[in-house]
């Protein structure tokens, strides 16, 4: 941690957990979350898994229907490149999360809201990795809200 | 009642505004952030336009916000809780607003008040108060010379005349309005109505014949027209022309969501998109010439039919505002008979 | 223009004649608008016209008339249009004619002032946008072609709108587009003038479930903005017509441009550029470069 | 409203130790749709499985969610469960708070939380949740098997045995694979050829077997249980019905410097010709790239001389629609292109050789008569260096381990000392592998008794140098750098897919590992199945692989073929996508995408105005549809949906997590 992350730190509720929806394609890094529970490997709470066939399901409404609903962070993990149970599932994903990243940072929407990972069903100790770093970087930027008032 | 005449200098519009603020919720024209025109509440005189200039939209919004909670509901545990929305309380003065829009929210009034009262419509109405600016000069697409009653219901209309304003007042709540700052207004003693048709016939806003009105014999029998298809179908079927319409009133209720907390609303919806009158299996207006002729007919026709004024103030918004420009007197005149050429000249011919 | 004029209606005239086509998709002149014509052969053809604001982008009747032989006047816009559609088999090209012109570059009806007095000598200051990016001005695959061939002055660099809102820091971006977004009306022009936004029912339709709240607000709108923008990436010709058409002056394509700008020089993607060309999310490289996926 | 019942599962203290049980049962009570909740230790156990049973009768459900393990451990059971309670089996859903919850939070009220929020989602998801029938598909009963190696023929003669009829496809002129070129094998040092050219001829004689030799899949299209092949047949040249396989062509062709392909270039070929003696079938085809009629039109010496008339030079490539029920996949291995590794001087010094060039040297029916010869003067070599892991275990090249190497390097070394006893041979290695049935007895025997020296270390640098290669390396025991000069090098060359697997996965819809190699559906519990239904793998196209593991995998994946198509018709997971025609335009976007040819171009016809209209619309294959789902996230018009991962569920689940977090947003 640098020193100036360090004196920012007392701003931070130290109360407010991120809110995260994770979809997680089936055969790959639903089960490497599966695995990260058999080893034991622990990791921060804040995500909610939605299990998904394939990272290729996973449509761009989904993810922004999930920070409508008040996500403060959306997390897509899927096989590595190549390794697509359904052969090549992944790589449109990819393009798609590629042009919905590419818009979401325009609009100024902090890219650490919404990650993509790929994690194979081996790799338990990577996904504990990739929800640790991911809910880290959501304690640093804070709850999302577009409204500036509380109406909706 | 008769109306009354006063003059307003032009030099104590902006005192009126001010004056005005403290008692009433004002809306007036101001420009947004990309400097387009609005409805909106500057919070100065500065920041007021007080132009014959209009807004793209219209200020219908004031009486039919585009959204609108109608009810919310929560679930705790087994016990569901709902209630309504609280009723806004404020007298909301439209000041400076056009006369096509003033006089549009007396014409929509027919609707709301039919058989069922639409409580949180005619509750912002009750609360309204029309101060209307008078055009010195048409408008790119408007015409609202052809259209008989322009400004009846209006409750204040102000006539930009040499020096001075020369204000109309047509109800009791306009009345209201010149007595409560009646140090600003001075008797009107010539002969105003002289002199309102001398400023129109200047602006070019006097009324001519043949009225709109009189097309809708020849409407009655073009229903089946062949040309509606051809000339209705460059319509690319937006929301443009009824969501800056300011006699269009239709909407659509909607829930928004879950079964533990939500909301039912109603938003505007507009009958030349392909969801209206959209069933799960069938849509009678399957295409889009017959979704423009229902717009075109409903205000020319059917409201006129159950109400009696046209369902029109002349604003000229739909024209102005349509992609493809497709221009609803042209189309009028052509399809009740008082004009031979289509617009552009596209006939279908069968 | 009175000389491309006659030529285009001499050549409708011509078409109708022959028997070649059912519909001509053009532009008439009339109550001092310049705006897109459906004609029949019972048509009358004399106020056919192509001047410089003959803003829409023809390629969107063409659903529409479907089945039928359509005669369409053809701008780049609309060539690079059909170019997707044909694609994406929207298009049947042996039943179209395509009515090549030369485009004078159109006006930026924000930019233009009531009654300016001649359209054909305003400048540059005046186009749109995309005009200065243009690669073509006489319309390339035409089966006729009316008018003059003009020169195609050096595309432009850049994206100037695009770049001003990049200027711009994240949180600043955002409160812009905010207020963008409590502007819109959800009118759907943008949506219903584009011609590659051709579904028989749109995302922000559907109810079930309802993806993109109805309410109108800021949030919801620019929500059903990006998905649109995911939805045209790699497919939009930016010929501006969303933005053109918004009633309260949201320039919506710079979202799309967003992405036709990264397409490009991600993948080396250009939309339209041939009928062959697939869509850019419906194909994929197993090295397309990314630098956010952990 | 559904009616769901919640079944809160301890898994003794699994679960229960860091969830707590009853405020999850409690909150879960009052969910909306939920009649009934409670917890139970082991709710997979028989008591449990009752506990859901009586409920479910009691409480009238019709939805049940389970909050246990990971769906992937136990959704069968319950599935069969709901089924059993008379409730659709795919509206029950699994709460995973075991894996994904109390393995891995060990806040008790953090846990609890997520194990709550996890419920909730999945009685949102329930109540969203149509019932879905599984989909039967009729069986043709025929199978394909692509590769004629000794995968492939055991899997063909297994399925033939099992009275199913199969189709097998050898893209050179003769089945028999790399075994058919081998020497001895290891560990044993029986010959090669003997074990295997009886399985050639069984294969070649069963009237259930049908050879397509010199064939290559071109084109699959269809479904587990219903595949449509198309084989393209080379043109041989030869008219197989009239040829006898004499070798009067061949030995009268007079083009007859062809490095054979299949003695890896240590002998030549004709241009007419079988690529071995012991060929099946014994018939000879002409090699249009080498044969010089094809080049200047002039030669036709094999038609001259053929009493039979069998030569036929206006033969043309054929095309055959074969339909099958199964396919297995055995298209073996080739070794790594040696052209991308320059140090090992391979190409440039010709005593530098690679294993399998050694074994057609070694072969008693190799083109040198089973002399084991230096390239250079055909002398017999008295130093041979053999080096392990050439290309394998190698982060610039292969990272995997090649398999086989270790023990036939060693089986070489064997051979060299049989057939020239006073040579002497090192072997460079990193480490010897020597897992398998008498592996290890083996290789210490090449050690200790045939005396071939191990030196522990890679190989730096080769060179040539007065007739010797000099092979420079470093002895990681000894610490020492060593320098042999050799007579013949042999170069344990690192295994890759065989060529054009790649395109044949991309044919198949199979996917493949990052070297290229077939996955299969699970590396432990599928090892012979892939991903898509009715194609299963067998030998080394799914990884390096030694004979016996190749004969064991070729019969595995002929008894799943057995399994598969003994049956009338299939069923399939329901979890399809499904398009509603009405709103679709016919972008083809989604069959484009598909990777499986699910999504099929189709037409409905419609009234608009009065008048009918057709359009074209895609529809769904289910007999194809693997589930993934990518074409409805595709659709931009949301036309496609899929059952069982739905719109409606997917977002069911949203709201149900993020209600409550929405609710208190909005009420701050």
């Amino acid at each position: 941690m640098t020193k100036a992350e360090k004196q920012k730190e007392p701003e931070k509720a130290p109360q407010w957990k991120p809110n995260i929806v994770g979809f997680l394609c089936n055969w790959c890094s639903y089960a490497g979350a599966d695995l990260a529970g058999t080893s034991r490997i622990p990791y921060p709470c804040d995500v909610r898994i939605i299990r998904v066939p394939c990272s290729g399901r996973v449509d761009p409404l989904m993810i922004l229907r999930a920070f409508r609903e008040g996500a403060d962070g959306v997390l897509v993990s899927g096989c590595h490149p190549g390794d697509c149970h359904y052969i090549e599932g992944n790589y449109y994903a990819r393009r798609k999360f590629i042009a919905l990243k590419k818009l979401l940072d325009h609009v100024g929407i902090d890219p650490r809201r919404f990650r993509v990972s790929w994690v194979s069903a081996s790799e338990g100790r990577k996904w504990a990795n990739v929800v640790e770093a991911v809910t880290r970087e959501l304690l640093e930027v804070g709850p999302f809200r577009y409204e500036e008032d509380g109406d909706d | 009642m008769a109306a009354e005449y006063y003059r307003l200098n032009k030099d104590k519009v902006g005192e009126l505004f001010e004056r005005a603020r403290a008692d009433y919720d004002v809306v007036a024209k101001t420009r947004d952030a990309n400097g387009n025109l609005v409805y909106g509440r500057p919070a100065t005189f500065d920041d007021v336009a007080f132009v014959d200039e209009q807004p793209p939209m219209s200020a219908k919004a004031f009486a039919l916000p585009q959204t609108e909670t109608l009810v919310r509901y929560e679930r705790e545990d087994e016990k569901i809780r709902a209630e309504g929305p609280e009723a806004e309380a404020r007298d909301v003065l439209l000041f400076g607003v056009n006369i096509c829009d003033a006089a549009a929210f007396d014409i929509i009034d027919h609707v709301f008040k039919w058989d069922y009262l639409d409580d949180p419509y005619l509750g912002r109405r009750a609360d309204a108060t029309l101060f209307a600016l008078a055009c010195a000069a048409v408008q790119q697409d408007c015409f609202c010379d052809r259209i008989s009653y322009a400004e009846d219901g209006v409750d204040t209309v102000a006539y930009p005349l040499e020096g001075y304003y020369l204000v109309k007042v047509q109800t009791e709540k306009g009345r209201k309005l010149v007595e409560r700052y009646h140090d600003l207004f001075d008797a009107e003693d010539g002969d105003a109505e002289a002199a309102i048709n001398t400023f129109r016939e200047k602006a070019g806003t006097a009324k001519k014949e043949p009225l709109l009105e009189s097309a809708r014999a020849g409407l009655e029998k073009a229903f089946e027209h062949a040309d509606w298809e051809i000339l209705a179908s460059t319509c690319i079927g937006c929301g443009i022309c009824t969501y800056t319409c300011p006699t269009c009133h239709c909407f659509d209720i909607q829930d928004e969501g879950s079964a533990i907390a939500g909301r039912r609303l109603r938003t505007w919806d507009h009958c030349t998109g392909r969801t209206f009158t959209a069933m799960p299996a069938h849509q009678p207006r399957d295409r889009q010439y017959k979704r423009y002729r229902q717009r075109l007919l409903h205000k020319f026709w059917y409201y006129p039919e159950r109400f009696g004024p046209l369902l029109c103030t002349g604003c000229g918004r739909c024209i102005t505002y349509c992609p493809v420009k497709i221009n609803i007197k042209e189309l009028v005149e052509y399809f009740g008979g008082l004009k031979d050429t289509p617009p552009g000249g596209a006939r279908h011919g069968k | 223009m009175a000389t491309i004029r006659e030529e285009l209606q001499a050549a409708v005239k011509k078409l109708f004649d022959d028997d070649k086509i059912d519909y001509f998709v053009g532009y008439a002149e009339d109550y001092g608008h310049t705006f897109p014509a459906i004609l029949t052969k019972d048509s009358d053809p004399s106020r056919l016209t192509f001047d410089r604001k003959s803003y829409d982008n023809l390629a969107n009747f063409l659903p529409e008339l479907r089945g039928s032989r359509v005669g369409l006047i053809c701008k780049q816009c609309e060539v690079r249009t059909l170019n997707v559609l044909a694609a994406e088999e929207q298009v049947e090209r042996d039943k179209l004619v395509v009515v090549g012109v030369p485009c004078p570059a159109m006006l930026d009806p924000r930019k233009l002032t009531e009654g300016a007095a001649d359209l054909d000598s305003l400048d540059e200051s005046y186009w749109q946008e995309k005009c200065r990016r243009c690669l073509e001005r006489n319309t390339p695959l035409a089966d006729v072609f009316v008018g003059e061939r003009v020169s195609t002055p050096t595309p432009a660099e850049g994206w100037p709108l695009l770049e001003e809102v990049e200027k711009m820091s994240a949180e600043e971006r955002l409160a812009w587009w905010r207020r963008q977004m409590s502007l819109c009306i959800r009118c759907y022009a943008c949506r219903l003038a584009c011609p590659l936004c051709y579904c028989h029912q749109c995302f922000v339709e559907d109810n079930k479930p309802q993806w993109i709240d109805k309410s109108v607000a800021p949030e919801n709108n620019l929500h059903y903005h990006i998905i649109r923008a995911v939805h045209l990436a790699g497919r939009c010709i930016e010929c501006q017509e969303c933005s053109r058409v918004c009633p309260v002056g949201i320039p919506v394509d710079v979202l799309n441009n967003v992405l036709s700008r990264d397409f490009a020089e991600r993948f080396g993607y250009v939309s339209g550029e041939t009928a062959e060309t697939q869509p850019a999310l419906t194909r994929y490289e197993r090295d397309d470069k990314e630098d956010f996926i952990l | 409203m559904a009616r769901v019942g919640v079944f809160i599962c301890w898994c003794g203290a699994n679960i229960a130790s860091t969830v707590d049980m009853e405020k999850v049962t409690e909150a879960a009570a009052k969910l909306p749709h939920v009649v009934y909740a409670t917890n139970y230790k082991y709710m997979c156990s028989d008591p449990g499985q009752k506990t859901i049973l009586d409920a479910a009768l009691e409480h009238k459900l019709d939805g049940i969610v389970v909050a246990a393990c990971s769906p992937r451990m136990h959704e069968p059971t319950f599935r069969a469960v709901a089924a059993e309670a008379g409730i659709n089996p795919y509206r029950m859903q699994m709460a995973n708070i075991r894996e994904q919850c109390s393995w891995v939070h060990g806040d008790v009220d953090e846990a609890t939380a997520k194990a709550v929020d996890a419920v909730r989602m999945m009685v949102a998801r329930v109540a969203q949740s149509l019932a879905l029938e599984p989909i039967k598909v009729p069986v043709t009963k025929r199978a394909l098997v692509i590769g004629g190696g000794i995968a492939g023929i055991q899997a063909a003669l297994d399925v033939a045995d099992g009275g199913v009829e199969t189709i097998l496809v050898e893209r050179t002129p003769s089945i028999g694979g790399k075994m058919a070129g081998l020497d001895e094998t290891f560990p044993t040092l029986d010959c090669s050829q003997c074990i295997l050219t009886p399985k050639m001829v069984d294969a070649s004689r069963s009237e259930l077997i049908k050879l397509y030799t010199y064939c290559e899949v071109e084109k699959v299209d269809g479904a587990v249980g219903n595949f449509k092949v198309t084989i393209r047949k080379k043109a041989k040249y030869v008219n197989t019905e009239l040829c006898n396989g004499c070798g009067d062509c061949w030995h009268k062709c007079p083009y007859k410097k062809i490095p054979s392909e299949f003695d890896f270039g240590v002998g030549n070929r004709t241009a007419i010709y079988v690529p071995f003696p012991q060929a099946v079938p014994n018939i000879p085809v002409i090699d249009r790239e080498t044969c010089v009629f094809f080049k200047t039109g002039k030669c036709r010496a094999c038609e001259k001389f053929c009493l039979r008339g069998a030569i036929d030079f206006e033969q043309e490539d054929e095309f055959e629609e074969v339909e099958v029920g199964a396919i297995i996949v055995a298209t073996g291995y080739d070794l790594l292109d040696h052209t991308q590794m320059g140090e090992f001087r391979y190409g440039a010094i010709p005593d530098v050789i690679t294993g399998l060039q050694f074994e057609r040297m070694s072969s008693a029916s190799g083109p040198t008569e089973g002399k084991i010869l230096r390239p250079s003067n055909g002398e017999e070599p008295k130093v041979v260096v053999f080096v392990h892991c050439v290309g394998s275990r190698d982060e610039n090249y292969k990272e995997y381990c090649s398999k086989i190497c270790c023990m036939y390097s060693a089986k070489h070394a064997v051979i060299l000392k049989h057939r020239i006893h006073d040579a002497q041979a090192y072997l460079f290695y990193i480490d010897v592998r020597a897992g398998g049935k008498g592996y290890e007895e083996f290789w210490k025997r090449a050690c200790v008794e045939e005396g071939a020296e191990y030196l522990r270390g890679r190989v730096s640098r080769v060179y040539d140098e007065g007739g010797k290669v000099i092979v420079e390396g470093q002895d990681t025991l000894s610490g020492e750098q060593v320098e042999v000069a050799a007579d013949l090098v042999v170069l344990a060359t690192a295994v890759v897919p065989a060529k054009g697997s790649e395109e044949l996965a991309r044919i198949l819809g199979i996917s493949t590992d990052k070297d290229g190699f077939f996955n299969e559906a699970h590396p432990k519990l599928r090892p012979v199945d892939t991903a898509t239904g009715g194609i299963f793998l067998a030998g080394c196209c799914q990884a390096p692989k030694d004979i016996p593991e190749s004969v064991a995998q070729g019969s595995a994946a002929a008894s799943k073929t057995l399994g598969l198509l003994s049956k009338e018709d299939i069923t399939r997971e329901p979890t399809v996508a499904v398009v509603d025609p009405l709103i679709c335009t016919g972008c083809w976007n989604c069959v484009n995408v598909c990777p499986f040819g699910a999504p099929e171009k189709s037409e409905i016809t419609i009234t608009v105005d009065g008048k009918k209209v057709t359009r074209a619309v895609s529809n769904i294959n289910e007999a194809k549809c693997e589930g993934c789902g990518l074409c409805v996230a595709t659709c931009p018009g949301n036309c496609i949906d899929q059952r069982g991962f739905s719109d409606d569920q997917v977002y069911a689940e949203i709201g149900g997590y993020l209600e409550r977090v929405r609710a208190a947003k909005n009420s701050d």
